[in-house]
């Protein structure tokens, strides 16, 4: 029953080739770590201004494929493409993606020490396009507002996630790649912030979110990619994965 | 004995600082080196074996011998000069050991040749310890020291300055820095000065400013710089931008010696030697035959005047050579026995002798000073006084001297 | 073997035999040949390899396990000379009661520095031993000369009391010995057009570079070895985990301050004689830089750095003008000129130079050093046999297809 | 009293010195997290931009003049400098005269030439890299730069003085009412220290005034997360470096004429200058420029002799003492950041 | 009296008060969790427990004993391990070391001088070690670096050397944050396992309420620095306060 609707790397290519073009789409990327390949030929396309989750379980290469997809040097991309908005960006280093308008929210949150917390902002405002205004920024999070003069890393794990999520903001992007937002946030936080998610969606940003919080992030997104050991297995719209037990008792043992 | 030479050839070894503050003195040594290799082997003119008193030498190596010879770097270390020093003894089979160009090193390797047996002539090593409480029986020294620099700039000071005058000592914190000091005060306190303050200076230091800064307070009308060197040429450029010389103290002008003076070094330290007076051990612009031939012969090959380094290695490979011909054997006691009291002539300096009890050389000693209008960058240096050997020559159980024993001449395995 | 796993066992037992052959393997070219020069098979420079072998496998102990960079080891390199030359002039020219003086001397000066300098980490720590190394060289330099005999360095002398040797009445200075055996003996072998020089004191040296080399391999492999290399890794967790970091990092350093005195006591034992340059900064960063050319962390790494530095401080520094002429007289004249003018860059008193480039190409391309370097070799000789790399093969020229988004 | 004020002058000023040196030291070491062992060598280029610019003014053409002779006998050549020439020799010889605070001008692009090919073509491979790979190559690249040096220089010291004009020096004692010649101070010092003041004051106020010192310490601390942001942080380091070498040099222009330049002088200087960036504090600008004065102040007061009578030696190591003692009570130097090279 | 005692702690950072009069009784072979909204000052409150803060009033007593003024390495001798909020291992270390090395802290206290023994040589150490990497299921990632572990895998790795050392009192700062719901709860099952068998108290923050409610036997909840309320997890579930402050609205699984 289920069988059609998993789609294999191969067939993606050919779904590559024919399908409208998309606003934003990977093509068979390959990367490794030093000698250990991890990113084994990924592919998906995401639409304008939608919602994609990006699941599997830990050590799929979820981060791998999202630092891949933000020209980060590590993992080293061996073969592939990945396009936005007709920029290719697999010819381009971290910060000409970035100015093209990538935005990564780091799992590990990466805020940077010996700077504070407005200085942390200031830094993604320092080159063209700049996005939300402190103001702004500060309106959506205020207990940012309140720390402003505190040095970022002796924020609490959630309020440097809030960090973290804001400064994506500070910059005028396209597509915001979030390596599991909610991690370590207070359910409270987390609503507040899928809300939030909700917001920049309704202004035409595409996002591409990784969660191990599988039922929250499937109820936010529209379409689902989940990967196992550096492969596609599934590309479909995030209700069916919702609902299809198999599917879900397999991929994401829930 | 140590490395007998029993091929056609035999193998020196010159062992000069080629990194570090002296690697200019170095090069200068390497190049009289080859010269006298040159010579000794009958190539080029002949320099200075043409007026050498001594003419055992016949052009045609040594006893026969075709000379061949190995460099190495001493790096100014102690510990790299006897590494350097020792491969030139192990690997190459070097016969006899000379360079170098600061006492420290001179004493660490002549302690080396003596426990290796093979002979040293010492290079630029101007502490009175090398020939005094660190004398070792196969070492020799053609070089001046302090003693004898002092005993010959003392009168000539007194001419100038008058007997009542206070010095301020500014010395280089190491064992030839005090010796130096030891000896120029004494010389000069004899003359009647007063020693008003003796300031001991970090090797080194590079800015001396802060104790040139107080000379003037102290009441002192003479600075007396015991620096080589770097040293040298930095504490006297801090004097002279201080301004001292243009100075009147006690009614006097404020005057500024350094002992032990080297052209190389006045180089660097430019305009700034005019009218200063020190001692050097040879120069270049004197005028006797065997200068004046050795001047020949290196300017013609190289292009430039040589260095007292240069001149007094020279006169080493000579010498060597010379009494190893004289002694008829390379082996170090016959070599030692034809150096010990061998009196000569025709090496530049005048009549020369080597003397036995402790192997040190009494020669002529130049009191110089610096010129006002150099003609060109040689000509940094003027003769005032060529002060006699017997004037410096002084009794082999000297107070400053005593310590050490010449010990038996080791001729080695 | 001796409580060493197979390979470890293998590993030491190439190391014994490298090392008895060592006058063999480093005269590999016959007398006359030209490059005869190249040769470092004599006494001096094999007995300095293997010294500063053991001086550099004590530093890897602190640096390459615990990643605390020293900047003053040559302070204890330098006491431990000046202890054994002490001991020398006053006892006896035994070497055994010298090197353990040494060793004692430069563990207690350890005890001291290290107390106070690991208070702190990172840079600031090296900054706290190169000031204390820079005392000791200063003060040996000037104000200790009577005990340091400043810039000469300390000496032996004929009127050196020795008491447990008696009197001699010699003229000449005594040779330092093992129970009567003296160092400077050597054995010569002529063979091959070569002459092989068996010299005690590297033998001597050699036996205890080896039982260092043991004690390195063991302390690696011991779970001390695994706690200092935590330290590096994260000390924070390791105080949490209920570990005390500070007397780990203090035993380590004490103890490569020991095998710093032991070469020192080595150095005099070869040549008696103690020079405060060993103290200088310098000499505290050439341990470093032979730790790092070698490969930081490695067992094998230091030696190799070491003996590299040593053999090109002591054989280039000789290649002068003259040698380079009598290698390229077949050239003719103006090419030679040219030929050795170009080589005379890199030799001779240009021979730091040679230095400099090798720091710069070896950190530059190979990362991990020398070691790496070897490890890489031996990678492509094996590859040459077996090639694989699965992404090569399933798309070996890299060329995606063209792509549609091109407008 | 006098004593002590001479000393606190003379320390002042050999302070400025070292702050200048750590100043540029610590832009690239506290900033950029790269121990750079060849910034030594840079100093001493800066230094022999001065001699060589005063040898480019000095070039001359010769002349045979028969009525003298030289040292070898043969007719002397007359070297007459083409400024002296071209522009007379009044204004000529007042161009050589003034080659060391003209060199400054030359320097500056010679300089950031330098910094920018030493950053690309080697430093950057190596911020990623352990502080001891970075120690082993910059150590490499000084002495490389310093043999280059020693085979067109040579080793001695070459004599490279400041304009006439400042030769002598002020007496500071008679304008308070000391008497004369107790507290002097060599005009060219004076100079010097107000030199050191300007670059100390413009470095601060570009790193101030500009996001760019913010960027800088932030790439440092986090160079993927910076390039995230959309910042070319391999441009900026490279201006780092660049502005770096900048002083570095221009700090060893104006020290030529004090310090005769010599090919070894910058590993002279290494050290002492590690010492000063490191008890300033890591990271720390304004650390770096008050450890230089502090340090410059102390080493002047114990090379009394008042003082060294009472601990003989003193002035030799006065530098660590402090240096130990300001590390041990103040764990991260005077004005260091936590977290800054403690690892 | 509880095993952990913490009675009116309070910490300040310049100008906030990131706890305020904290109160707490851990009683013995209890799962006590803490939960709070972000910032609340829980990691705060762990590290006044361990000694890498050292809090300006109060008192904090484990088995009678004051934790207070000891070094982080003594109060983990006293048995008290931790899980940190960002993983802390040994980066450079291979897993299996990373395990090793508290099995040997926790058999020969916080320094011993065995430099001269081989680790090949100790069997039992051995085997505890890879016990506890097969407890976790990484047991075919033991050779693998540290660092080069995924987050989630790094964060097994962490409680895996805290269990090993068999510690009295467990303090887990989110231990399954980031962790695949599947490792969530192999996780919870593990925990629960060891609650079972060993003698030891844990005291865990997590903001996966799926967790807290499968393991807590009480719960506190701390905001802004002073404790809301303890209690039972029933009890906490339905609080009008905790809702409004801490849980929201929306409660998954
Ligand atoms: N720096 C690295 N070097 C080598 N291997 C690495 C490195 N980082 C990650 N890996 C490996 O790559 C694989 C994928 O890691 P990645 O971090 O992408 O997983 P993930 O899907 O994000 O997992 P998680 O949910 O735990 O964050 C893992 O097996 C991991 O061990
Ligand atoms: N070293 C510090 N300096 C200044 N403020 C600090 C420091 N450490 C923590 N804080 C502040 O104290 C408050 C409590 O922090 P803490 O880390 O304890 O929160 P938490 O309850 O663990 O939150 P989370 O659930 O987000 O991890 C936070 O507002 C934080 O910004
Ligand atoms: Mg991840
Ligand atoms: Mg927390």
């Amino acid at each position: 029953m289920a069988e059609k609707q998993y789609k294999t790397a191969e067939n993606m290519s050919a779904n590559h080739a024919e399908s409208a073009p998309a606003y934003f789409s990977v093509w068979d990327l390959h990367a490794y770590y030093g000698e250990s390949y991890i990113v084994q030929g990924v592919s998906f396309n995401v639409h304008e201004g939608e919602i994609l989750a990006l699941l599997g379980r830990n050590g799929a290469g979820k981060t791998s494929t999202l630092r891949a997809i933000a020209r980060l040097d590590d993992p080293m991309v061996t073969h592939g493409e990945i396009w936005l908005d007709h920029q290719h960006l697999h010819t381009m280093k971290a910060h000409e993606a970035a100015i093209a308008g990538l935005g990564l929210v780091p799992e590990d949150r990466r805020i940077i020490p010996g700077l504070t917390v407005e200085e942390n902002l200031q830094l993604a405002q320092i080159v063209e396009p700049i996005g939300w205004s402190l103001e702004r920024i500060y309106d959506l999070f205020p207990r940012l507002k309140e720390r402003r003069k505190q040095e970022g890393i002796t924020l609490s794990g959630g309020e440097q996630q809030m960090l973290s999520i804001a400064r994506a903001l500070a910059r005028d992007i396209k597509v915001l790649l979030l390596d599991e937002p909610y991690e370590g946030l207070a359910p409270v936080i987390v609503d507040e912030i899928e809300k939030t998610l909700r917001i920049i969606k309704a202004q035409g940003i595409t996002t591409i979110l990784v969660e191990q919080n599988a039922v929250r992030a499937l109820n936010l997104a529209d379409r689902a990619v989940i990967l196992d050991t550096g492969t596609v297995v599934y590309d479909g719209s995030a209700k069916e994965v919702l609902e299809n037990e198999t599917l879900r008792a397999e991929y994401l043992a829930i | 004995f140590t490395n007998d030479p029993t091929g056609s050839t035999v193998t020196l070894g010159f062992n000069v600082p080629q990194s570090g503050a002296y690697a200019d003195e170095g090069a200068d040594e390497l190049r009289a080196y080859e010269l006298a290799v040159e010579h000794l082997n009958g190539g080029g003119d002949g320099g200075m074996l043409n007026t050498f008193s001594s003419k055992a030498l016949e052009g045609n190596g040594i006893l026969g011998k075709k000379v061949e010879f190995v460099t190495g770097d001493t790096q100014t270390k102690s510990d790299a000069a006897r590494a350097s020093a020792k491969s030139m003894i192990e690997k190459d089979g070097a016969v006899m050991i000379t360079g170098g160009s600061s006492s420290g090193v001179a004493i660490a390797v002549q302690g080396l040749c003596q426990e290796a047996g093979v002979i040293f002539m010492a290079g630029l090593t101007h502490s009175n310890d090398t020939t005094g409480k660190d004398k070792k029986a196969n070492g020799f020294r053609h070089f001046f020291n302090a003693y004898m620099s002092a005993a010959a700039l003392a009168p000539v000071l007194k001419n100038l300055y008058g007997s009542d005058r206070k010095a301020y000592h500014l010395t280089a914190d190491y064992s030839w820095g005090w010796t130096q000091e030891e000896s120029i005060a004494a010389a000069t306190e004899a003359m009647g000065w007063q020693t008003v303050e003796k300031v001991r200076t970090p090797l080194g230091a590079g800015d001396f400013s802060s104790y040139i800064a107080p000379v003037l307070n102290s009441g002192a009308d003479v600075l007396v710089l015991n620096h080589y060197g770097g040293d040298m040429v930095n504490s006297l450029t801090n004097a002279v931008q201080f301004g001292l010389r243009d100075k009147q103290v006690n009614g006097k002008n404020f005057e500024i010696v350094v002992p032990l003076y080297s052209r190389l070094m006045a180089r660097g330290a430019g305009k700034n030697v005019a009218g200063i007076h020190g001692s050097t051990n040879w120069h270049w612009s004197l005028q006797d035959d065997a200068s004046k031939a050795f001047v020949k012969s290196f300017g013609t090959k190289y292009g430039f005047p040589p260095s007292q380094a240069a001149h007094t290695v020279y006169c080493q490979t000579l010498l060597y050579a010379d009494a190893v011909a004289r002694g008829g054997s390379f082996n170090p006691c016959a070599v030692g026995e034809a150096l010990e009291g061998f009196e000569f002539d025709g090496l530049g300096n005048g009549p020369t002798l080597y003397r036995a009890d402790d192997h040190q050389c009494f020669k002529d000693v130049l009191v110089v000073r610096g010129k006002e209008n150099p003609t060109s960058e040689f000509d940094l240096l003027e003769i005032v006084e060529v002060t006699p050997a017997a004037q410096v020559t002084y009794p082999a159980d000297h107070p400053m001297f005593a310590g050490g024993a010449l010990g038996a001449c080791n001729p080695g395995a | 073997m001796l409580g060493l796993n197979k390979t470890d066992s293998k590993f030491l037992l190439i190391v014994i035999l490298l090392t008895i052959f060592t006058p063999i393997l480093m005269q590999p070219f016959a007398a006359n040949s030209g490059l005869d020069q190249f040769n470092g098979g004599y006494p001096d420079l094999m007995q300095k390899v293997a010294i500063f072998g053991i001086f550099a496998v004590g530093f890897n102990i602190l640096f390459g396990l615990t990643g605390y960079l020293s900047f003053g080891h040559a302070a204890f390199l330098g006491i431990g000379s000046y202890a054994a030359v002490w001991m020398f002039k006053l006892l006896t020219m035994n070497v055994i009661p010298a090197i353990l003086l040494a060793m004692i001397v430069s563990g207690l000066l350890a005890v001291v520095i290290g107390y106070i300098s690991l208070r702190r980490s990172g840079i600031y720590f090296s900054i706290l031993t190169l000031a204390f190394a820079q005392m000791c060289y200063k003060m040996a330099y000037s104000v200790l000369t009577p005990i340091t005999n400043g810039e000469t360095g300390l000496q032996l002398s004929l009127s050196d009391p020795r008491v447990l040797d008696g009197a001699t009445t010699s003229t000449s200075l005594p040779v330092t010995n093992i129970f009567g055996l003296a160092m400077n003996s050597s054995y010569k072998v002529e063979a091959l057009n070569r002459v092989f020089t068996f010299n005690v004191g590297f033998y001597f040296c050699a036996i205890i570079a080896i039982i260092a080399f043991y004690v390195a391999i063991r302390l690696f492999r011991s779970p001390f070895g695994m706690m200092l290399r935590a330290v590096k890794s994260n000390q924070q967790r390791m105080n949490y985990m209920g570990l005390n970091t500070k007397p780990y990092t203090l035993a380590a350093f004490v103890i490569s301050g020991m095998y710093a005195g032991l070469a020192g006591g080595l150095l005099a034992a070869m040549d008696p004689l103690a020079g405060a340059d060993r103290m200088l900064w310098t000499a505290s960063g050439e341990v470093v830089i032979m730790t790092i050319l070698g490969g930081a962390g490695t067992l094998m790494g230091p030696v190799l750095g070491a003996g590299v530095i040593k053999y090109l401080e002591n054989i280039f520094s000789k290649i002068n003008e003259t040698v380079l002429h009598s290698w390229f007289h077949w050239l003719p004249d103006g090419i030679e000129e040219v030929v050795v003018w170009i080589f005379a860059r890199f030799t001779g008193e240009g021979w730091h130079l040679t230095l400099g480039i090798t720091f710069m190409l070896v950190v530059t391309f190979l990362p991990g050093g020398l070691v790496e370097g070897l490890k890489r070799l031996a990678r492509l000789a094996r590859k040459g046999r077996k090639k694989t790399d699965k992404f090569d093969e399933s798309d070996p020229d890299h060329t995606p297809p063209p792509s549609k988004h091109v407008v | 009293m006098d004593a002590i004020l001479l000393q606190v002058l003379n320390g002042l000023d050999k302070g400025s010195a070292y702050a200048l040196i750590a100043l540029g030291l610590t832009l690239i070491f506290g900033t950029l997290g790269v121990v750079n062992f060849a910034h030594g060598a840079i100093f001493m280029i800066g230094a022999f931009c001065a001699v060589t610019l005063s040898r480019i003014l000095s070039l001359s053409f010769e002349t045979i003049d028969p009525t003298k002779v030289d040292f070898l006998g043969n007719p002397a050549t007359i070297k007459t400098p083409y400024v002296e020439a071209w522009f007379g020799p009044e204004f000529g010889g007042a161009l050589i005269d003034w080659a060391v605070p003209l060199a400054i001008l030359f320097s500056i692009p010679i300089m950031i030439a330098v910094g920018f090919i030493m950053e690309r073509g080697l430093i950057k491979h190596f911020y990623k890299r352990p502080h001891a790979d970075q120690i082993l190559v910059t150590f490499g690249l000084a002495i490389v730069l310093q043999e280059v040096i020693k085979y067109f220089y040579g080793a001695n010291p070459i004599s490279t003085p400041a304009p006439e004009v400042f030769k002598g020096s002020f007496d500071f004692g008679a304008m308070f009412g000391f008497d004369p010649n107790v507290i002097i101070y060599p005009y060219w010092r004076m100079v010097y220290f107000l030199f050191a003041a300007v670059v100390i004051g413009a470095v601060f106020s570009f790193l101030r005034f500009t996001t760019f010192g913010m960027v800088v310490r932030a790439g440092m601390a986090d160079r993927e997360t910076v390039g995230l942001l959309g910042i070319d942080i391999d441009r900026r380091f490279t201006i780092m470096f660049g502005l770096a070498a900048a002083v570095a040099g221009m700090a060893g222009v104006m020290y030529a004429p004090i310090l005769s330049p010599n090919y070894h002088m910058g590993m002279d200087f290494l050290v002492l200058s590690f010492v000063v960036v490191v008890v300033g504090g890591m990271g720390s600008l304004p650390g770096a420029v008050a450890a230089g004065f502090l340090l410059g102040v102390l080493e002047s007061f114990a090379s009394m002799n008042e003082i060294k009578s009472i601990i003989p030696g003193i002035d030799q190591i006065i530098i660590y003492v402090v240096a130990i003692i300001i590390l041990l009570t103040r764990p991260r130097g005077l004005l260091g950041k936590r977290g800054v090279m403690e690892e | 009296m509880g095993i952990l005692e913490v009675k009116g702690v309070g910490k300040r950072f310049g100008g906030l008060q990131a706890l305020g009069d904290v109160n707490l009784s851990v009683q013995e072979n209890t799962v006590h969790a803490i939960i709070g909204p972000n910032g609340a000052g829980k990691s705060t409150l762990l590290n006044c427990l361990v000694g890498k803060l050292i809090p300006d009033t109060g008192s904090v007593t484990f088995d009678g004993q004051s934790v207070l003024g000891r070094k982080p390495h003594e109060i983990n001798q006293m048995g008290i391990s931790r899980v940190f909020q960002t993983p802390e291992i040994f980066g450079d270390l291979t897993v299996m070391e990373n395990v090793l090395i508290p099995c040997f802290a926790k058999r020969d206290g916080s320094f011993r001088m065995h430099a001269y023994e081989s680790i090949e040589q100790e069997p039992d150490i051995l085997q505890k070690a890879e016990q506890m990497l097969i407890d976790v299921n990484m047991i075919d990632k033991r050779h693998m670096n540290g660092s080069s572990l995924s987050r989630g895998d790094k964060r097994r790795l962490e409680m895996a050397m805290c269990l090993v050392q068999d510690p009295r009192l467990l303090l887990l700062d989110e231990p399954t944050a980031g962790m695949a719901r599947a490792d969530t709860n192999n996780t919870i099952d593990l925990l629960k396992e060891i609650k079972e068998q060993r003698d030891i108290t844990m005291a865990i923050i997590e903001h996966d309420m799926h967790v807290v409610f499968s393991l807590a036997d009480r719960i506190t909840v701390l905001a802004q620095g002073t404790p809301l309320v303890e209690d039972t997890p029933d009890n906490i579930k339905g609080h009008p306060k905790v809702k409004e402050a801490y849980l929201g609205e929306t409660q998954e699984v």
